[in-house]
Order: structure tokens, then C-alpha cells, then sequence
């Protein structure tokens, strides 16, 4: 079975789901990330993600590991998807199971945020007037070393 | 010989997926500096590099066949 | 649309999920609620669900408002099974949306917790060797007041 | 009349899903202790009380034609 997916079609949540479906396991949490019409009062009209598809899947391979090996007898699995998105479109699907809640949740959260931290995926956002690639801003946070430092996780 | 691939805005720079230069024995960041200038690419400070699908330091050294990817802020999820 | 429901069939997850799909939400968490097989060591054969279905779906509804008036833009949708359940079957799914991902998980972690707190299902383990209601026993908290406590949240 | 719904190991030790009573103008406490003396009913002091599908106190007065549930410790999720 594949865990970790970068993927050009819809992706199937509840196949997802069903990867990390175990006896041992009380609770399963999935965070959906969808595609939103307003970001900063502006109206999106679509998103296009883009991936460097065999690293992205190696990293979101590596969250996984880092999960089960923080969170005692946790099973993840990723699938996040390339290409136009429409308004309401899923771009990942993060399944995560535990044998306690508590856990499901923390390491579901753990995962959505080092995916923005280390997969490489991106995302242009296109309005009526203009579009552009996320992260590209001024603002954007240096990285001095070459390589992403730890940080803290936001919004 | 490398391949370099580019992604997000920097492809629309470059105007390419990828180029193939001859990169070996030069450090990343020494590649980072040559395609900025060649190309004008924009913000290369907030660039990360892969080798071989792996993030890598700024020193670390290129050998030949080495596939090398400039990695602009990420922004999936 | 009913978005509480007591079920006494299988429930369909991507249907919990479709309610609470909207253009302002950028973020979708789901808890899922699956029998386990071993609880404190010992092997659960089966499980079986009994609810006060009319207050039940009362206080899902509750603790859906509840999510909406704390949490800004979240929609809520909660179905739990009741009945007999085998191990890995499915007993609830909650479903949060919110614009942004902090509030779906922490949205999402309070319906389960107060779930536990204050709708009327309950929960019979059935072993080899016996059968229990689960909160029948001896270190149960005792309600005082003849109505629930706030309390800490617990596993 | 007021009809007495019973769940869980009270279901079980009573033997039957709900009853017919008449407690109007009593309290809920009052009733409590009465079933409980009935059904020689376990542990009453963790179990709370719905009235008409909204949980109610021990001190509220019972009318005719209430509805009551005894909800032990729940357990669902």
C-alpha cells in the first residue's frame, strides 16, 4: 500500500481513511485542506499546486516516520494533490491513527505543519486581476543556511 | 553533467523545468550565485536547494550526475 | 439536512463530511471513533451502543451551537452509531470546518470531549469471559448536583 | 402519569426499558430514592436525570406528564 501520494486526480478520502484503519488503533483524526474562496478579503478564483513529485513524496514519507516515532503506535497517511483546484477542491487528506485520541489529534496537527515546512509543493493563487505563487511575498522568512530551520508553527 | 530543476516562480523566470549544466566540484551555493546572475532570479536568499532529492547546505560540494532542485519557499497544504 | 444523527446502520464518513463543505472553510478536520480491540489489557470481542436517541441528538445539536458560537465561521456535523459494533467499525464521526486549521482541530476536540461529558449514549464491552457497561464502575464520578460538572478533559 | 426510561446496567437491574409512574409534585430527588428503594438500583449518586430530554436537577418538582430518564456515567464517543 502507498501512505504517502502526491496526486493529479480528486483524491478519495475515505480510501485515505481506510489505509490507517487498524484493530489496535480507538481513533482516527483526518484534517481535509480545502480549497477557500477569501484569503485576506481577496476573492480566489482558483489554485494551482505544483510539486517536485519524488522529493515531496520522500518528505511527506519522512513526516510520517517522525509521527510513529513520536506518537506511540500512530499510523499516518498523506495524499496531497497537484494541479487547478477549484473553490471547495481538497488538496490533502492527512489520516492519522492512534490508539488514544489525544494523540490522533496532536499528530495529525504535527503532520499539516511540517508539510508546510518541508514538502516541496507550491501554490499560485489566481484572481480576477493577477496571480501569484504563495510564498513568494517580500515578507518571505530567509532561509540563511540553505535549508529549512525549526520554527514555530502558525496560521 | 546536472540536472537543475526549478519550481513555482523561478520556473517562470527561468522559463524552463530544468537546464543540464556541468556543475561538479562546485558548491552549491557557487550554483545558486551563477544561475542568479544568468537568469536574474529574484529572493535566491529565501531559495533552499535539494541534491538528490534531499535538502543540502549551502557548502556542500556537487558531483557529477548529482540532481540538483532550487526550492522556493513551500506552500503546500 | 439532519447534521446530528444517532445511526443504527454504518455510517457513511464522506456524507458527515459533505455537510460541513463550504466556500468560506479552508480546513476540515474529522474524528473518527473506531472500536478497539484492547482496552487496559484486555480483549474486547464487541462492542454494544445504547442512546436516549431524542435527548441525544439534542445534545449533539448543543454541542454543535456551541462550536459555532466559540469558534468563528466553524459548522459542525455529528453522527454516532449505536448497536451492536465489531472491532475496527466505525461508533462516531465528527466533522468540523473552519476558515482557518487551528480552529478545526481544536473545535473538533472539544465535540469529542463533550460527547463524553454530556450525551446520553452508552457503551457495553463485551469479553470472553463478561460483559460491562463501560462508567459502571465503582471509581465513578459522582454528580452531586444531578447534572454534569464542568471538568477537565480526560483520555 | 409520567412515564421513566431507564438505561444501561439500570435497564438491566430494572428489567425494563421505561415505566409508568405517577410523580407528580414530587421532586426528582424524591423520585430517585423511591425507584431506588424499588429496584434495589445501584450507585444512584452518579446518576443524573433528564426531564423531558434536558437534564434537570435534584430539586426540580416533577408535573404530569413529564418525561424522566435516569442517564448513568455516559460512555459514547
Amino acid at each position: 500500500m502507498t501512505f504517502y501520494e502526491i496526486s493529479k486526480e480528486p483524491i478519495n478520502i475515505q480510501a485515505v481513511i481506510d489505509k490507517v484503519v487498524r484493530r489496535e488503533a480507538g481513533a482516527i483524526t483526518t484534517f481535509i485542506g480545502t480549497v477557500r474562496e477569501l484569503t485576506g478579503g481577496k476573492k480566489t478564483l482558483f489554485l494551482e499546486y505544483q510539486a517536485y513529485e519524488a522529493m515531496a513524496v520522500k518528505k511527506l514519507a519522512q513526516i510520517g516516520a517522525e509521527i510513529e516515532q513520536r506518537w506511540s503506535g500512530a499510523k499516518a497517511a498523506i495524499t496531497h494533490r497537484i494541479g487547478r483546484l477549484d473553490i471547495t477542491d481538497v488538496a490533502v487528506v492527512i489520516a492519522v491513527s492512534t490508539p488514544h485520541r489525544a494523540d490522533a489529534y496532536e499528530a495529525n496537527r504535527y503532520a499539516i505543519e511540517r508539510i508546510k515546512e518541508i514538502v516541496p509543493i507550491w501554490k499560485k493563487e489566481h484572481w480576477e486581476n493577477g496571480e501569484e505563487w504563495v510564498g513568494n511575498q517580500l515578507e518571505t522568512a530567509a532561509y540563511p543556511s540553505g535549508k529549512p530551520e525549526a520554527g514555530d508553527f502558525d496560521e | 553533467m546536472n540536472k537543475v530543476l526549478f519550481f513555482a516562480h523561478l520556473r517562470d523566470v527561468v522559463g524552463e523545468e530544468f537546464i543540464m549544466v556541468d556543475a561538479s566540484g562546485k558548491t552549491v551555493a557557487e550554483l545558486k550565485a551563477e544561475l542568479a546572475a544568468k537568469y536574474d532570479l529574484p529572493r535566491l536568499e529565501t531559495v533552499m536547494t535539494a541534491m538528490n532529492e534531499e535538502f543540502a547546505p549551502n557548502d556542500e560540494v556537487i558531483r557529477d550526475g548529482d540532481e540538483i532542485a532550487l526550492i522556493p519557499p513551500v506552500s503546500g497544504g
